[in-house]
């Protein structure tokens, strides 16, 4: 554990950029480093560290969930209807999870059983989830989440937020998974040359379907944070965020060609756009100048972090 | 294309290349004259193929100079220079035409007019100077291994005007093949054409070269004209000390059971394959490029539809598939170990583990982490003699023996019970082929079964206890070890001699 | 001390825009200081984007949200930081915290497009085909402008209305349009959520060679919302009957009056409403003035 | 012994979409009267246009093992360039040059960028993406522009009774298959997608290659740009954006492999033209807005399908034709 945890943190080249970054708008703006702003920043990224990871994971394994964003939406909906309906939270929370793993079930069965293109089925299972949504929602929020749900995201231990904390908890599950176990040994094999793992016996189609499950109830989960950061199950909550967890991912290091990478580089690619965000922000930069800022940044950030790492090499 | 025979044509001096600090090629020099050979050897990562890159541009010397007729060539552009090179490691496009791959580096026509007519032209005629019978349109994913070593022979023959550089071009040729590619490079050199020569195998050396470069860590040890060099005396100089003979596997006990048996296997490129093979026993099989050896054994192995009965351990398998065979101990190594072997992207110890990660797993705590996985791995990769700085380094930056012992390293660390080696000392050098066979005795004398398909004729006759012969996707013949006799087999595999010889 | 407003913005588009820049130009007037944020359209973005308002201390708040209830969490925040919050342009009903509401009576102005419709269609004979171009499915505006127009359509019998989606996206207004045409073989009126909408129904009408100006024979009669230059010019053409011109700045000003209303510990009504006028041909120029897509 | 050719596998990579379309031609017609008509059938083309012009270009990218997410914002940016500068010199010969060549030039950046710092195509477009949409709305300050009314004429007007758009999608087809499949820039571009490694020892002119490709795709973004704002009538904030998806969709479901190595022009434009197909089915059958997306979805994955059953046919005909050898007379019988 100790020794993937250390081995996560290292070969993360991303890292000091992300650090000059923090140290940079701390100087420049005085309420970056607030308690306010960070619990805000943490808050606000729960949702898509959670779904990065799902993200992380398919990328792993050489393919792409373009439904992961839709998934989102689809199960914070189902979540807060059957709040609405039982008054339950551990209602809400199973429902969510079971939606995003039964959307990320069909997924894997038609990418991993049927062979059909992982990036044209995503996109499908993301049209019917997000049609879904909106048939169950009408268009607008859930009405009568319970109140628990929005002190589930007011709550903090020590500052950090209990969003934040599930998510890193989630991370954590899923870091090792994919470090610690056969399984996730298999999805790096698979995403680095899949006809290889193949003549090596490893069951190819099982770990295909079992990844998209996973990403898919991983955006369940996240559906399901998003009620108790925003107070309300939303039918369009998660469609933004596609392009923002793809960049979070890539950015981290990890390629969509599969096989490289990690999550620990996504948690750290989820940070830098975070924090990125939140510092433009507060230094009152223009929302279209801080989209050109935010474009130099990601490319010149994964830039050095590649030439970091050749360095070190 | 005559040249002044009496100035090198190409002139390297104190060539250097390093990885990180890691020194790979310190300091070679040597001048190659027109229609001279000069074989380069070495063992498995003694820096031929990155001494080979750097002379056609691929890789920037850390130091030294790179001369042609006398003038220094810049980094990066030995191909302008009239150097061409036959890659280890295929450089071709596999959704492409054999026509599009030959010709893909000067495409007749014009720049906004591909000439298709010319291209086709071309293409046959090299392929008809290989005397190789390869459909130009075909797409070279279709092809098998050893065809797609033709086509890159013949791309790199069209370019080739001045040096040709050959790094193991003959590991998927059968005998006939390789001896037409000799008499191939003969007339080159007679044209005056310079080449310089990478193999393991020390005969073809004899065969086609004047003189002869050897490499050691890098380091040039000996060089000169190859007469009066006996054979021993190089193996010696490339690997620091003598080799000795393998040892005569001898024949196995008739009382061994039947590990394998195979039955009116149909596939694609394969029909009616009927053979058996006992615990103890090692099975060869011969048969020109193509002859669909590869294909059978994909097939028998599940990786490819067919029909017909496979028995393991006198159980009928009513499910082939690699998982099915996994848990019966039967291993299949491949052919194409960049394809179908090798995780290029991840480290040597995670290629090693790959097809047995399941018993490393850590029985306490929750199943989590891999137990001895390091340290098991290391073990193989020192028995399997990979020469690497540690266990973590990535399998792409291997040379390509260590690459190919990688691969062997995994199937025969899984213990098998049942094992189809396709190919498998391919880019491996002597003194590792010899271990390699060594081992291939000692777990056949284990009680493995073993069917080793195998382009090397006499490996194939220094390892089998029985040789079946296959041609154009059938078993045409069978022998024993007491009636091996490799012109039979081999007249046998092309078809040209009697028919079914050995009963 | 001076004041310091915090625009939360959902989205750069349009209208959006015109409402902000009336907003500045009254927070200029009164000598208030603005800090403008925008949330591209993300709900957590807009989230987090108000938590940093009221960690820069901001006064007030003055947010349109990307979606309704989308944003009740750092709302609350406000609430406990005493900072008072009003809604503008999309209200927030279910809000505790959102003090005051000030935007348009969308349902009204569907109503106003909806009667003129159901007027003009009141002489046809047999099946009278609409074409609706609805907004955002998520967008109470959107939903309340369609609701308001087919409440007016029921004076109107035998009605054959074809929903055509849109997001919002001319593209996509313009395709629905075009296939809502090949399928039937006369189409009496076509009603745009936005105006912005219009010229992509007249390449359609023109590609049919529909396009005729209002009181000519086969003219389809063309309605919207919004109020901007693509909508105004089409009015003043005469190749779209009305549109619905909304107020902005009168919107713009009264989100920073009733802020400072608030900030003074005054009394504000809950929902500000302000509706839209409908302009025709006849009207439109002499209106001129008051729309404000054709300054 | 003749040997099988791959050609089938390869060449015909269209010929899933196209009998998709052609099944779901049959259906809609049986659905609704309205479909079967040749106004219906050049409606669907004219919609299609803007993205099937775009997916030529993206055909390129991806059969080089490239993307380009920043499609839509290039769009955007070369409509927002095209508005402003009619309204500030009225003059239309400047503004459909600046439109075209800065849409061209924005993808050679694209293109540039991957090449000199070797950075994946997906996190350079996509910082592209941000960057180019940032510049739009700087530019126009996320104003609706109107272009003058002649303009129309690229959406709507006639050429022998042929509708513009269809005529330059027509151009740019012709043109895309020849390049793609007669010249040097269309073979480099399918060997490098093939394999990287091969393209490098075989000194292949990569980086120019890898540019042109992304100026190619940026130019076709650039007629697209001016068809779409002639139709929709006026540049409008954030116009494509999101596009890309749409258009990567179509060449996808046309049989081009995100891999790379191979793919065809053809098979693009038929994917665009798919997609279209869905929506105007969607439209004619007047299906109510909430469960459009849910069709979609549907039918996409029908398509793909199609797709997957069609690769197994041709894998069972491959079979078949080597099986066949076997039953030939052969030379020599077998023992054993
Ligand atoms: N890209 C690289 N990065 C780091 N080390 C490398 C790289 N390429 C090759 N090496 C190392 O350089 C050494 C020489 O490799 P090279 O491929 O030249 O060997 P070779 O003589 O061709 O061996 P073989 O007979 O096995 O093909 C090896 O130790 C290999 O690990
Ligand atoms: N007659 C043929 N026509 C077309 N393809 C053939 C033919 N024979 C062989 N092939 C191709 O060769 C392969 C079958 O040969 P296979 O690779 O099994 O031969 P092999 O005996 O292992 O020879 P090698 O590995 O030396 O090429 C198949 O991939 C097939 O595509
Ligand atoms: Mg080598
Ligand atoms: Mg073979």
């Amino acid at each position: 554990m100790i020794k993937a945890l250390s081995e996560s943190v290292q070969t993360r080249p991303v890292a000091p950029v992300l650090i000059a970054l923090f140290i940079g708008f701390s100087l420049f703006s005085p309420y970056f480093l607030t308690t306010g702003n960070m619990e805000a920043l943490l808050t606000a990224n729960s949702v898509v560290l959670i779904a990065s990871v799902g993200m992380t994971l398919v990328f792993l394994l050489g393919g792409i969930d373009l439904s992961i964003s839709t998934v989102i939406s689809v199960s914070a909906v189902v979540s807060g209807l059957v709040m609405a309906g039982t008054g339950s939270i551990w209602w809400g929370a199973m429902a969510a999870m079971s939606v995003g793993l039964s959307v990320g079930l069909v997924n894997g069965l038609l990418i991993g059983l049927l062979g059909l293109t992982p990036f044209i089925t995503t996109m499908a299972t993301q049209l019917i989830a997000r049609g879904v949504a909106f048939v169950l929602s009408k268009g607008i929020a859930v009405q009568g989440t319970p109140y628990g749900m929005l002190d589930f995201g007011f709550l903090t231990f020590h500052g950090i937020p209990a969003v934040t904390l599930t998510a890193l908890l989630v991370v954590a599950v899923c870091m090792l998974l994919l470090t610690l176990t056969d399984w996730g040994r298999h999805v790096m094999l698979i995403g680095s040359n899949r006809n290889a793992a193949r003549y090596s016996g490893i069951n190819v189609r099982w770990v295909e379907v079992s990844v998209y499950s996973v990403s898919g109830l991983l955006g369940g989960i996240a559906g399901f944070i998003s009620i108790a950061t925003l107070g309300n199950a939303i039918p369009g909550v998660g469609d933004t965020l596609l392009l923002i967890i793809i960049g979070a991912v890539v950015l981290g290091g990890t390629t969509m060609e599969g096989g490289e990478g990690s999550i620990g580089r996504t948690v750290l690619g989820v940070g830098l756009l975070a924090v990125l965000i939140s510092g433009l922000n507060l230094l009152g930069i223009p929302f279209y100048d801080q989209l050109i800022i935010q474009g130099l940044l990601i490319f010149l950030g994964t830039w050095l972090a590649m030439k970091l790492s050749a360095r070190r090499h | 294309m005559l040249q002044d025979k009496a100035h090198p044509l190409l002139s390297v001096r104190n060539l250097t290349k390093s990885f990180s600090g890691k020194l790979v090629v310190a300091g070679i020099s040597f001048d190659l004259y027109p229609g001279q050979v000069i074989g380069l050897v070495g063992e498995n990562g003694a820096g031929k193929s990155t001494s080979k890159n750097m002379l056609c541009g691929l890789l920037e010397p850390t130091d030294g100079q790179i001369l042609v007729n006398g003038q220094t060539v810049e980094s990066n552009e030995g191909h302008a220079h009239g150097i061409s090179a036959v890659h280890q490691e295929l450089s071709l496009f596999g959704s492409l035409t054999v026509a599009e791959n030959m010709c893909i580096g000067a495409l007749p026509g014009s720049r906004l007019r591909v000439d298709w007519q010319q291209m086709q032209c071309i293409a046959r005629e090299q392929l008809n100077f290989l005397g190789m019978d390869i459909d130009p349109d075909a797409a070279v994913f279709s092809l098998g291994a050893g065809q797609q070593q033709i086509v890159e022979i013949g791309k790199a023959l069209l370019h080739a005007d001045k040096v040709l550089i050959l790094d193991e071009p003959t590991t998927s040729l059968t005998a006939l093949e390789r001896e037409k590619l000799f008499r191939i490079l003969d007339k080159l050199k007679e044209r005056g054409m310079a080449i310089i020569f990478i193999s393991h195998f020390l005969e073809e050396i004899y065969r086609v070269c004047d003189s002869y470069i050897v490499l050691r860590d890098g380091h040039q040890v000996a060089g000169g004209a190859l007469a009066g060099v006996s054979r021993r005396k190089l193996e010696a100089l490339m690997v620091g000390r003598a080799l000795e003979e393998s040892a005569d596997h001898g024949d196995v006990s008739d009382t061994g059971t039947e590990a394998l048996r195979v039955e009116h296997l149909d596939s694609a490129d394969c029909r009616d394959i009927s053979f058996a093979v006992r615990h103890g026993e090692v099975v060869g099989i011969a048969g020109l490029m193509g002859a669909g050896r590869t294909e059978m054994a994909e097939a028998l192995f599940g990786l490819r539809p067919s029909t017909g009965s496979v028995h393991v351990q006198g159980a009928l398998l009513t499910e082939r598939s690699v998982a099915a065979m996994k848990a019966l101990d039967v291993c299949y190594l491949p052919e194409d170990r960049r394809n179908n072997g090798l995780f290029l992207n991840r480290p040597v110890r995670e290629n090693l583990s790959a097809a047995a990660i399941s018993r490393f797993i850590r029985r306490r705590l929750l199943k989590l982490g891999f137990a001895g996985e390091r340290l098991a791995t290391q073990t193989f990769s020192r028995a399997m003699g990979i020469s690497i700085p540690h266990i973590d380094v990535k399998v792409d930056a291997l040379s390509g023996g260590n690459q190919q012992k990688v691969l062997l390293g995994r199937w025969l660390a899984s213990e098998p019970k049942v094992l189809i080696l396709d190919e498998p000392t391919k880019g491996v050098d002597i003194g590792a082929k010899f271990d390699i066979h060594n081992r291939i005795g000692e777990i056949a004398r284990a009680g493995a079964a073993i069917v080793v398909i195998s382009s090397d004729l006499p490996e194939l006759l220094q390892v089998s206890h029985r040789i079946l012969v296959m041609r154009k996707g059938r078993i045409v013949g069978e022998f024993r070890r007491d009636q091996f006799d490799s012109v039979k087999i081999i007249s046998l595999a092309a078809s040209t001699g009697e028919e079914g010889l050995a009963t | 001390d001076s004041i310091t407003l915090g625009l939360s913005v959902d989205q750069l588009f349009e209208s959006r825009v015109g409402v902000n820049n009336a907003i500045k130009a009254e927070a200029e007037k009164r000598g208030y200081a603005l800090i403008e944020v925008v949330a591209d359209g993300d709900a957590q973005t807009q989230n987090q984007q108000i938590q940093s308002l009221i960690t820069q201390g901001v006064d007030a708040i003055l947010v349109c949200a990307v979606d309704q209830n989308t944003i009740e969490r750092a709302l609350m925040a406000a609430q406990r930081a005493g900072i008072p919050v009003v809604a503008y342009d999309r209200d927030l009903p279910a809000s505790r915290v959102v003090a005051a509401f000030v935007g348009p009576d969308s349902l009204s102005d569907g109503r106003e497009a909806g009667a003129y419709t159901a007027e003009q269609l009141k002489a046809v004979e047999g099946e009278k085909v609409i074409v609706e171009l609805i907004g955002a499915l998520n967008d109470q505006n959107g939903i309340d402008r369609s609701k308001g127009f087919r409440e007016e359509l029921a004076s109107l019998d035998n009605v054959k209305l074809i929903e055509v989606p849109t997001d919002w996206d001319s593209a996509r207004a313009l395709s629905g349009t075009q296939n809502a045409f090949q399928a039937n073989a006369r189409v009496h009126a076509v009603y745009a959520a936005t105006d912005t909408h219009v010229p992509a129904v007249e390449t359609v009408l023109a590609d049919l060679g529909l396009l005729k100006k209002v009181g000519e024979d086969g003219h389809v009669v063309v309605t919207g919302v919004n109020g901007s230059n693509d909508g105004y010019q089409a009015v003043a053409n005469g190749t779209a009957d009305g549109i619905v011109v909304m107020d902005l700045d009168a919107t713009g000003q009264t989100a920073v009056e009733l802020a400072s209303r608030l900030l003074n510990g005054d009394a504000v009504d809950r929902v500000n409403v302000i509706s839209g006028n409908f302009y025709t041909t006849d009207n439109i120029e002499s209106n001129k003035d008051t729309i404000w897509g054709a300054r | 012994m003749k040997t099988f050719s791959g050609d089938a596998l390869t060449r015909q990579k269209w010929l899933p979409i196209a009998i998709a379309n052609a099944v779901f031609s049959v259906l809609l017609a049986f659905a609704s009267p309205a479909f079967l008509s040749l106004a219906n059938f050049q409606s669907m083309l004219v919609q299609s246009a803007v993205t099937a012009i775009m997916a030529v270009g993206m055909t390129f990218i991806i059969i080089t093992a490239g993307i380009d997410i920043s499609m839509g914002a290039i769009l955007f940016f070369s409509s927002a360039l095209f508005a402003q500068l009619m309204i500030d010199t009225q003059s239309y010969l400047l503004a459909f040059a600046a439109a075209l060549c800065c849409a061209t030039l924005l993808g050679g950046i694209n293109g540039l960028l991957v090449v000199r710092f070797r950075m994946s195509p997906l996190i350079t477009t996509l910082a592209t993406y941000s960057i180019y949409r940032g510049m739009a709305i700087h530019m126009t300050g996320a104003q609706n522009i109107p272009v003058p009314r002649e303009m129309g004429f690229l959406g709507n007007g006639r050429v022998f009774g042929v509708p513009v758009p269809i005529l330059i999608l027509l151009v740019i087809v012709v043109a895309g298959v020849y390049v793609l499949n007669h010249t040097r820039l269309g073979v480099y571009a399918r060997a490098m997608g093939s394999s990287t490694r091969s393209a490098r020892e075989s000194n292949l002119p990569t980086a120019p290659v890898t540019i042109m490709v992304y100026a190619i795709g940026g130019f076709v973004t650039g007629v697209a740009a001016l068809i779409l704002l002639a139709r929709v009538g006026g540049l409008q904030s954030g116009i494509g954006i999101g596009i890309e998806f749409t258009v990567i969709a179509a060449v996808i479901l046309g049989g081009t492999k995100l891999t790379g190595g191979s793919g065809t022009v053809i098979g693009s434009v038929f994917g665009a033209f798919f997609l279209v197909l869905i929506e105007n089915g969607l439209n004619l059958m007047n299906a109510s807005p909430y469960i459009y997306d849910i069709v979609r979805g549907t039918v996409l994955l029908a398509a793909v399908m199609v797709d997957r059953l069609s690769v197994r046919r041709q894998q069972k005909a491959l079979l078949a034709v080597k099986a066949a050898r076997f039953d030939q007379p052969q030379s020599v019988g077998s023992t054993t």
